[in-house]
C-alpha cells in the first residue's frame, strides 16, 4: 500500500513536472499552431539564468521571475524577427525553430559550460515530509501544488479574456481577424510570450528538481510536445489529462517492470494514438 | 534533339563526372561523399512521405537502422553476398514500415509526427535492449564488406566503394523519379492538398499512404545498407530521434517535395557537421544559423528557390 | 428487380444532440433528375454526404442499384460510378487546372497505381481533359494555378471534375451558388445535356435554375423529408410556401 | 624540422562536451609541459569533435588518418565510438590509445597490438571494491546502474568478487541511460533488507541520483557505495553535501597523495582554474605514454610494428602512480577506495584504501578470465 | 451632395504579377447602398478586399471619411468602422458561433445613430444561429455560416459594411430574411457596398449600381436606368 501511494506521489510530481513545461507549449503550439522546437531552449535559458540570479542572490522566487521575465522578451524577439516569416509554413516552422535550438543550446554551452548544474531550493522547500511512515520530499509536494495552480490560472486567463477564442480565430483565418479589428500580430506575440515565460519559469523549477545541463533542451521538447499531442491540440484539459497520464505511466511502469523501463513513455504513447488518433481531447 | 533525350544525356554525363570525382579526390573527401550519399537516400526516402504525400514522419531513422542491422546481422551470420543482404534488409524494412504504417496511419498531422516519433523510439529501445540480436549499446561491428558477385569491382578500398553508393543513390533517385511523375506519385500530391476530395474522386486514400509509408522505409532500409556495409558497423545512435530529426531538416533545407533537395540538404548538412567542426567548435551555431538563414531567404528549401528564380528568368 | 439508383432508407444522422437527418427515405430511378429542397441547415449536405459516403449514417441505409453502400469507403462508391461536388469547393489548390481534372479523370482508370511510366503518358487520359477544358473552358488557361482562379471558375473547375468521369450518380450540391449569370446557364445547358441514364440529385436554392433542371421536388425540413412532387406540386403547397419561401404567414 | 602528428578524438558538443573539454586539456597540458616536442621533432596536435557518435567518429578518424595522416591517435570517450572505430583502426595499424572509453572488450576479446587504453577498463577497479566491501561487512547488498555496458560492467566486477567472497545481490536495477526521474527506483529499493546501495551512475544522471537519494530520506539510512564516475571531482561540487560519505572505487582522484599529483593539480589548476579530473589525468597519461614510445624510438615512427611494441613497453610514473601495460595494452595500477569528505571547505574524494598494482583480470589470468561471460552478457543475473 | 464616406480613386491592384483593378474610381455617400455587379472574374472581389485592407493598391488612394487609408492595416480599417462579409464567408471553423460573435462585438461601440447591434440583435435578425450558438462554425450548414458571417459583421456596428455576394447558399427564406435586415442596416444610417450575382436582389435593394468588366468600371447608373438598359445588362451580366 505505501508502495503505491508513494508511485501515485512520484507520478503526480513529474506529471506536474512534465505539465508545467509542457503549459507554454500547449498555448504556444496547441493554439496558435506554431511548432517551436526552441520551447525546449526557453526551458533551458530559463534554468540557467535562473541559476546566474540565485548564485547573485540566493533568491529562488526572483530567481523564476527574472528567468520568466528575460525568457518572455528572448521568446518575443525570436517570434517576430524569425518565426513570423515562416507563418503558416509547417516545416518551416520546424527547421528554423529547430536552427534557434541549436544555436541557443550552443551558446549556452559556451557561456554556461557543460557541467551539468543544480539550482538551490528554498530552505523551507528542502528535506522531506513523513506521514504515515511515509517519506516525501517537500519540493515534489511544491510542484504538485503549483502545477495544479498554473493551470488553473491559465485556464482562467483563456476564459476569461477571450483571448483564447481571438488566437483560435487567429490560426483559422488571421487576415478576417485583422478585419474584425485585431491586431493580431500583437495579439500572437503576446501569446507567444507568455508561452516563453512559462517554459523559463518551468526551467527554474524543473533544474531545481532535475538539474540543468546540455541536452535538457531537446529531452524536454520531445515531452512537451509528446504531452501536448496526446491531450489533444488546442486543449489545456489535454495538456494536463496527458501529463498525468504520461506521469503515471512512466513512473508506474518504471516502478513495476523496471526490465521495460525504455518502454514505459513510448508504448503507451503509440497506444493511446491508436486509440484516440486525435488525442484525448482533440477536436482535429 | 528531344529535350528528354538531352536530359538523359546531361544525367549521364554528371553520373560520369561524380564517379570520376571519386578517383580524383583524397580517400577521406571520397569517404565524406559516401556519407553525404547514404544520407541523401534517406532523405529521398522520407521525402515521398514528407514532401510528396504530407506526412511527416520523426521515425525515419527507425527503418533505415532495422536495414542496416538486417544487412550487418546477414553478413554476420549468413552470406557476404551483397544481394541477399540488400534484399533481405528492404524487406525487413518494408515489413517494419508495414506495420509501423498500420499503427501510425490511423493519425494525421502532428499526430502522425508524434506517432511516428513514439515508434522510433521504441525500435531504438529494442535495438539497445535485445542484446543477443543487436550487441545492445555495443552495436554489431566487424561486419565485412559485401561480396557483389561481379567480378572486376572491388568495394573494399573507399573508391571502389564509393562507386558502389553512388550507383545506388542513382538507382534510388532514378526510381524515385518515376514513382513522383507517375500516377501514383501525383496521386500523393492529390493527397497532400485535399485527401477528402481524393477520396471522393475514387482514390483509395488510406491505401496510397499506406503504400507510399512502405515504399518510403524500403528506401531508408536501402540506404541502411550501403551505410552498413560502409562503416562495418551499426550501433543504436543510428536508430534513434537525432538521426530522425537530421534526415527531416536535409529535406526541408533542400526543398520538401522536390528531387534534388533531399540531395542537397543531406551533402550541406553532412559537409557542415564534419568540415566545419574541424575549424570551430562553435559549428552547432553555425548550423543553426544556416537553418535560419535558409528559411527566411528559401522558406520552401533552396531547390525550390533556385528553381522559382529560374523560371522567373526564362519568363521575364 | 430494376432498382433504383439511389435509395435512401430510413436514414439517420445524429451530430452530439442534433438530429441533422432524421429518418429520411428516399427513392431516386435511373435517369431521374431530382432536386432537394429545404432551408440553410435542413439536412440537405448531411444527406449528400451520407450518399457520398463522406459520412456514415448513425442508422439506416443506402444503396446504390440496389446494393447496399452504408459502410463503403467514399472511394468505393466513386467506383460504383457516383460522383460529387461540395458545397464548399474542395479542389487542390496549389495544382493547374489541368493537373485537377487529370486527377479526376484517373480516378477510376487502372491506371492510378501506375508506378512506372509517367503520369502524363497516358494518351486516352490526356485526350478526355482535353475534352473537358474544350467542353467548359476556363478562360485563365489550363495552366493557372487553381488558387488564383476566381470563385466562378473554381465553382466550374468542382463541376467539372465530377462529370469528367462521365458518372452514373451525380450529386450537386449548390452548383450555381457564386456563378454569374452566363455561368449559371451555361451550367443548367450542362446538367440537361447529361446523357439521359445518368441520375442526378441536386440541391438547389436557385428556383429557376431548379424547375429548369428537374421534374421532381424533395423538400426536406429540420432533417425530415417533408414531401416530394411536381412543381406545380410544390408551388401549390402551402407548408413549402412558408417554410421554404417565406410567404404567406 | 620533422613533425609528429597526433590526432585526439573527443566530444566537443551534446552532453559529454565537458568531459571532452578534460580530455583535450589534459592533453594539452602535457604538450605544453614538453614544449611540444618530442624526440626532437615537433609534436602536432589535431583536435576533432566525434560529437559522441559512432558514426561520425569513424569519419573524424579516417579523416585524422588518411588526410592528416597522423601518427597516434588518442582520446576517445564513448565506448561505442571506440567499439566503432577498433575495426577501422586495427586495420590501418595506427596507435590508438584510449583515454576515458571504458568496454572491457576492447582491451580482452577484441585487444590489438595497437589498442592501447589509459585509464581503468570497466570492472578493473570493481573487482577489488567487491571483495573489500564484503569485508567492511556489508553482506547484502542492492545494485543500481544504467541499463548499458558501463553500468553492466561497473556493476557486474564488484557483484562477482562480492558474491564470490560470501555476500549476495538481493536486487539490481537498471533504469534506462536517459531517465530523467529515478523516484520510482529509488522507492522501489528493497532497501530494508539490504546494508548498502551499490550505484554506478555519471555526469548529469550522477548529480540527480545522488540528489534524490537524499530527498527521499535514504541518505543517512543506508550506505551508498559506488565507481568514481558516482562522485567524480567534476561534478562533486554540484552534488553538495548530499555526496558526503559516499565511497567509491577508481584509479584517481584529485586528492591522491602519490609524488606526481601535487604538481599535476597544481599546474591543472593554474591553467585551466578547476581541478583535474580522471577524465584529464587519463588524457595526460595518454600523452605522457605516446611522448615515451616516441622518445624511446628516438622519432623514428617508420615501423608501425615497433611503434606499437615501444608504447606496450612504456612505464613511467604518472599522477596516479606508477602506470605500465598489461599484455593486452590495459594498464595495471593502483586502485583505491576513495570517501567523499570535506576538507578546507571543499569537497574531496579522500582515497581511504589502496589496491596495489591491479590489472583488468584482477586475479584471474586472462585466459580464465576471458573464458567467463562477459559482464555487459550477465546484467541481471546477478540478484537471486 | 453629401460628402462621400468612402471614396476610392484610380485604383490598381495586383496579385503577384496579375493586373486585377486597373484603374478603378469609386465612391459612395453616407447611407447609401451601392450595389456592385459582374461576371465572374472582374474583380468584385479584389476590391473589396482592396477596400478592406487585404491587398493595398499599387497605385490610387482610398479615403474614409475624409481620411486616406490607403496604406492602413485591416484592423485600423476595421477600427475606423468598416466591416466585411467575405465571399465564401470565411467563418472561423474552431470557434462556436457565440465565441465569433462575442469576439467581434469586442473592440468597437460606436455611439451610432439608431439601434446598434448587439449579439442578441443577431440572434433575433437570425434565429437559426441562437440556435446553433454552442456549435463550431465548421460544422455549420453553409447557410449558417453565411448568416454567421454577416452577423460578425454586424455586431462591430460598422458605419460601412461591405458584402460580397452574401445571398450566395441561402434558401428563398433566407434571402428574404437577408433582404430585411439589409434595409434595416440602412435604415440605422450604415453604408453598404454589395456585390451581388442576384439581378433582382441588388436592384431592389440599390440606390445606385456600378458594373465592373476587366478590372475597371464599365457602367454606373441608378437601378432603373440600368433596368431600362437591356443592351447594357446583356454586354456586362449576361441577361
Ligand atoms: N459535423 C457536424 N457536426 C455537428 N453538426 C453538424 C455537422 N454537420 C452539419 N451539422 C448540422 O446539421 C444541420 C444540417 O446541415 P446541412 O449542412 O446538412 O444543411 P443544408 O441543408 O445543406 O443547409 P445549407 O442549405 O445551408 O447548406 C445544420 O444545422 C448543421 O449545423
Ligand atoms: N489570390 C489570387 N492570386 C492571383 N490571381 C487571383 C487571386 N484571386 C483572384 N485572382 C484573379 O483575379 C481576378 C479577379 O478575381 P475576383 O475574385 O476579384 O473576381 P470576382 O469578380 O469577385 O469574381 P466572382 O464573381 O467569381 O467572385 C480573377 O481573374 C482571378 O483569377
Ligand atoms: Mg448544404
Ligand atoms: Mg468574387
Amino acid at each position: 500500500m505505501a508502495f503505491y501511494t508513494i508511485q501515485i506521489l512520484n507520478g503526480l510530481s513529474l506529471a506536474m513536472l512534465l505539465f508545467l513545461i509542457a503549459s507554454g507549449l500547449s498555448v504556444i503550439f496547441g493554439l496558435m499552431r506554431i511548432i517551436n522546437l526552441a520551447h525546449g531552449s526557453f526551458y533551458l535559458l530559463g534554468g540557467y539564468f535562473g541559476l546566474s540570479v540565485l548564485n547573485q542572490t540566493g533568491n529562488f522566487w526572483l530567481a523564476i521571475l527574472v528567468a520568466a521575465a528575460i525568457v518572455a522578451a528572448i521568446g518575443m524577439v525570436l517570434q517576430r524577427v524569425l518565426l513570423e516569416r515562416v507563418h503558416g509554413n509547417e516545416l518551416g516552422q520546424v527547421l528554423m525553430s529547430f536552427g534557434v535550438l541549436l544555436v541557443i543550446s550552443d551558446l549556452a554551452l559556451w557561456f554556461w559550460g557543460g557541467l551539468p548544474q543544480t539550482l538551490d531550493r528554498p530552505d523551507f522547500l528542502d528535506g522531506a515530509l513523513r506521514f504515515a511512515g511515509l517519506f516525501f520530499p517537500k519540493y515534489r509536494v511544491a510542484l504538485i501544488v503549483c502545477g495544479f495552480a498554473v493551470a488553473l490560472a491559465i485556464w482562467l486567463i483563456i476564459e476569461r479574456t477571450r483571448i483564447g477564442a481571438v488566437i483560435r480565430a487567429g490560426v483559422d483565418d488571421a487576415e478576417m481577424v485583422r478585419a474584425i479589428g485585431f491586431d493580431i500580430k500583437m495579439v500572437f506575440l503576446l501569446v507567444f510570450g507568455a508561452g516563453a515565460a512559462l517554459a523559463g519559469a518551468a526551467g527554474v523549477l524543473g533544474g531545481a528538481m532535475l538539474g540543468i545541463y546540455p541536452g535538457a533542451d531537446f529531452e524536454v521538447v520531445l515531452q512537451a510536445f509528446a504531452v501536448v499531442v496526446i491531450g489533444g491540440l488546442g486543449s489545456l484539459r489535454g495538456a494536463f489529462v496527458g501529463s498525468l497520464l504520461i506521469g503515471f505511466s512512466d513512473t508506474i511502469g518504471k516502478a513495476l517492470l523496471p526490465e521495460f523501463a525504455m518502454f514505459t513513455i513510448f508504448v503507451p504513447m503509440v497506444a493511446m494514438l491508436v486509440i484516440r488518433p486525435e488525442g484525448l481531447f482533440g477536436r482535429a | 534533339m528531344k529535350p528528354s533525350l538531352v536530359a538523359g544525356a546531361l544525367a549521364v554525363a554528371a553520373f560520369a563526372a561524380a564517379a570520376a570525382l571519386g578517383g580524383l579526390l583524397s580517400s577521406y573527401s571520397t569517404g565524406l561523399l559516401i556519407d553525404c550519399l547514404i544520407f541523401s537516400v534517406l532523405a529521398l526516402g522520407l521525402n515521398l512521405l514528407l514532401g510528396q504525400t504530407g506526412l511527416p514522419s520523426l521515425g525515419h531513422a527507425a527503418y533505415f537502422g532495422v536495414g542496416a542491422y538486417t544487412a550487418g546481422l546477414v553478413m554476420l551470420h549468413v552470406s557476404d553476398s551483397f544481394w541477399w543482404g540488400a534484399a533481405a534488409a528492404i524487406a525487413t524494412s518494408m515489413a517494419v514500415g508495414a506495420a509501423y504504417g498500420l499503427l501510425a496511419l490511423r493519425t494525421s498531422g502532428v499526430y502522425f509526427l508524434i506517432i511516428t516519433l513514439a515508434l522510433g523510439q521504441i525500435t531504438f529501445a529494442i535495438a539497445f535492449s535485445w542484446r543477443s540480436l543487436t550487441g545492445g549499446d555495443d552495436g554489431l561491428r566487424g561486419i565485412g564488406r559485401p561480396d557483389l558477385g561481379l567480378p572486376g569491382l572491388n568495394v573494399d578500398t573507399t573508391a571502389g566503394y564509393y562507386l558502389l553508393a553512388l550507383t545506388a543513390a542513382a538507382a534510388a533517385l532514378l526510381l524515385m523519379r518515376l514513382i513522383v511523375r507517375s500516377p501514383f506519385g501525383e496521386a500523393l500530391r492529390g493527397i497532400h492538398q485535399n485527401s477528402d476530395r481524393m477520396a471522393a474522386l475514387g482514390y483509395n486514400v488510406w491505401l496510397y499512404k499506406f503504400l507510399a509509408f512502405v515504399i518510403s522505409a524500403g528506401f531508408a532500409g536501402w540506404a541502411g545498407v550501403i551505410f552498413v556495409y560502409y562503416k562495418g558497423f551499426i550501433s543504436p545512435e543510428a536508430v534513434g530521434i537525432v538521426v530522425s530529426a537530421e534526415v527531416t531538416l536535409m529535406v526541408i533545407v533542400g526543398g520538401a517535395g522536390t528531387l534534388i533537395g533531399p540531395f542537397l540538404g543531406a551533402f550541406l548538412v553532412v559537409f557542415m557537421s564534419h568540415v566545419v567542426s574541424g575549424y570551430t567548435d562553435r559549428w552547432l551555431t553555425v548550423l543553426g544559423l544556416l537553418y535560419i538563414c535558409v528559411m527566411l531567404f528559401a522558406p520552401k528549401g533552396i531547390v525550390t528557390l533556385v528553381g522559382d528564380a529560374w523560371r522567373a528568368r526564362r519568363s521575364a | 428487380m430494376s432498382a433504383q439508383a439511389v435509395d435512401v432508407d430510413n436514414v439517420v444522422m445524429q451530430f452530439g444532440g442534433l438530429r441533422a437527418v432524421d429518418g429520411v427515405s428516399l427513392r431516386v430511378g435511373v435517369g431521374e433528375r431530382r432536386v432537394l429542397l429545404g432551408p440553410n441547415g435542413a439536412g440537405k449536405t448531411t444527406l449528400f454526404n451520407m450518399i457520398g459516403g463522406q459520412l456514415q449514417p448513425t442508422s439506416g441505409a443506402v444503396r446504390l442499384f440496389g446494393q447496399d453502400v452504408s459502410r463503403q469507403n467514399p472511394y468505393r462508391r466513386a467506383h460504383d460510378g457516383l460522383a460529387r461536388t461540395f458545397q464548399i469547393t474542395s479542389l487542390f489548390p496549389d495544382m493547374t487546372v489541368g493537373e485537377n481534372l487529370h486527377l479526376a479523370v484517373r480516378a477510376l482508370s487502372a491506371s492510378r497505381f501506375g508506378m512506372i511510366r509517367p503520369a502524363s503518358q497516358y494518351p486516352r487520359i490526356a485526350e478526355r481533359v482535353a475534352d473537358v477544358l474544350a467542353e467548359w473552358r476556363f478562360p485563365a488557361g489550363a495552366d493557372t494555378l487553381v488558387s488564383n482562379l476566381s470563385y466562378g471558375d473554381q465553382r466550374k473547375l468542382e463541376l467539372a471534375m465530377a462529370v469528367a468521369n462521365r458518372p452514373r450518380i451525380l450529386l450537386l450540391d449548390e452548383p450555381t451558388s457564386g456563378l454569374s449569370a452566363t455561368e449559371t446557364e451555361s451550367v443548367v445547358g450542362l446538367i440537361k445535356g447529361l446523357p439521359e441514364d445518368v441520375t442526378v440529385i441536386v440541391v438547389e436554392h436557385d428556383m429557376d435554375v431548379a424547375f429548369a433542371v428537374a421534374d421532381l421536388f424533395t423538400i426536406l425540413h429540420n432533417g425530415r423529408l417533408v414531401t416530394t412532387g411536381t412543381a406545380a406540386e410544390v408551388q401549390a403547397n402551402e407548408d413549402i410556401q412558408r417554410i421554404y419561401f417565406g410567404e404567406g404567414e | 624540422e620533422e613533425t609528429i602528428k597526433v590526432g585526439m578524438m573527443s566530444p566537443n558538443t551534446g552532453p559529454f562536451a565537458v568531459i571532452g573539454e578534460d580530455v583535450r586539456n589534459g592533453f594539452q597540458l602535457y604538450v605544453d609541459e614538453i614544449g611540444g616536442m618530442a624526440a626532437g621533432a615537433k609534436l602536432e596536435v589535431i583536435f576533432e569533435d566525434t560529437q559522441a557518435k559512432p558514426d561520425v567518429g569513424l569519419t573524424k578518424i579516417k579523416k585524422l588518418v588518411e588526410s592528416d595522416g597522423v601518427n597516434f591517435v588518442g582520446g576517445i570517450v564513448s565506448s561505442s565510438v571506440a567499439y566503432a572505430l577498433r575495426d577501422y583502426m586495427v586495420e590501418k595499424n595506427v596507435p590508438l590509445v584510449v583515454s576515458v572509453a571504458s568496454a572491457d572488450g576492447l582491451t580482452q576479446q577484441l585487444a590489438a597490438p595497437n589498442i592501447f587504453r589509459t585509464n581503468s577498463s570497466g570492472s578493473q577497479a570493481s573487482h577489488p571494491f567487491g571483495k573489500w566491501l564484503f569485508e567492511q561487512g556489508y553482506k547484502r547488498v542492492v545494485m543500481i546502474a544504467p541499463g548499458y555496458a558501463m553500468g553492466f560492467e561497473q556493476t557486474g566486477g564488484i557483484a562477482r568478487t562480492f558474491t564470490e567472497a560470501g555476500g549476495e545481490v538481493i536486487q539490481s536495477l537498471y533504469p534506462p541511460l536517459g531517465t530523467a526521474d529515478y523516484a520510482p527506483f529509488l522507492t522501489s529499493l528493497k532497501i530494508d533488507e539490504a546494508d548498502a546501495v551499490v550505484a554506478v551512475f555519471a555526469g548529469s544522471e550522477a548529480i540527480k541520483f545522488v540528489k534524490q537519494f537524499e530527498e527521499y530520506g535514504l541518505k543517512g539510512t543506508i550506505p551508498l557505495v559506488g565507481t568514481s564516475l558516482l562522485t567524480d571531482d567534476l561534478i562533486l561540487g554540484q552534488q553538495g553535501d548530499s555526496a558526503l560519505g559516499i565511497v567509491t572505487a577508481s584509479h584517481y582522484s584529485s586528492a591522491l597523495d602519490t609524488p606526481g599529483n601535487a604538481a599535476f593539480v597544481k599546474a591543472y589548476r593554474e591553467k585551466y582554474d578547476r581541478s583535474p579530473t580522471l577524465y584529464s589525468e587519463g588524457s595526460y597519461v595518454t600523452a605522457k605514454a605516446i611522448h615515451m614510445a616516441i622518445e624511446a624510438l628516438g622519432g623514428d615512427l617508420s615501423d608501425p610494428a615497433k611503434v606499437n611494441e615501444a608504447l606496450a613497453a612504456v612505464s613511467f610514473d604518472s599522477p596516479r602512480g606508477p602506470f605500465k601495460f598489461d599484455g593486452y595494452n590495459s594498464p595495471v595500477h593502483d586502485i583505491y577506495a576513495f570517501e567523499v569528505k570535506r576538507k578546507d571547505g571543499e569537497l574531496v574524494n579522500e582515497p581511504i584504501e589502496r589496491f596495489e598494482a591491479v590489472s583488468q583480470f584482477y586475479t584471474w589470468s586472462p585466459e580464465d578470465y576471458m573464458a567467463m561471460k562477459p559482464y555487459r552478457d550477465i546484467a541481471n543475473d546477478w540478484a537471486k | 451632395m453629401a460628402q462621400p464616406i468612402v471614396s476610392v480613386d484610380d485604383v490598381h491592384t495586383y496579385y503577384g504579377d496579375s493586373y486585377i483593378l486597373q484603374g478603378v474610381s469609386l465612391d459612395v455617400r453616407p447611407g447609401e447602398l451601392v450595389a456592385v455587379l459582374g461576371r465572374n472574374g472582374v474583380g468584385k472581389s479584389t476590391l473589396a478586399s482592396t477596400i478592406m485592407g487585404f491587398n493595398p493598391p499599387r497605385r490610387g488612394a482610398i479615403r474614409f471619411e475624409g481620411k486616406a487609408l490607403t496604406r492602413a492595416t485591416p484592423e485600423a480599417r476595421s477600427r475606423a468602422g468598416i466591416a466585411l462579409v467575405p465571399q465564401g464567408r470565411r467563418t472561423f471553423r474552431s470557434l462556436s458561433v457565440a465565441e465569433t460573435l462575442e469576439i467581434a462585438r469586442h473592440l468597437r461601440r460606436f455611439d451610432g445613430q439608431g439601434l446598434s447591434w448587439t449579439v442578441d440583435a443577431v440572434y433575433d435578425a437570425f434565429p437559426r444561429l441562437a440556435e446553433r450558438r454552442d456549435n463550431r462554425a465548421g460544422t455549420l450548414s453553409g447557410g449558417e455560416q453565411q448568416m454567421l458571417a454577416v452577423g460578425r459583421a454586424l455586431v462591430g456596428n460598422p458605419r460601412l459594411v461591405i458584402l460580397d455576394e452574401p445571398t450566395e447558399g441561402l434558401s428563398p427564406l433566407l434571402v428574404k430574411e437577408l433582404f430585411g435586415v439589409l434595409e434595416m442596416v440602412k435604415a440605422q444610417g450604415s453604408t453598404i457596398l454589395l456585390v451581388e450575382q442576384r439581378l433582382k436582389f441588388a436592384l431592389a435593394l440599390a440606390d445606385r449600381v456600378v458594373i465592373l468588366n476587366k478590372g475597371k468600371v464599365v457602367y454606373t447608373a441608378t437601378p432603373a436606368e440600368l433596368q431600362a438598359d437591356e443592351d447594357v445588362r446583356h454586354r456586362y451580366l449576361g441577361v
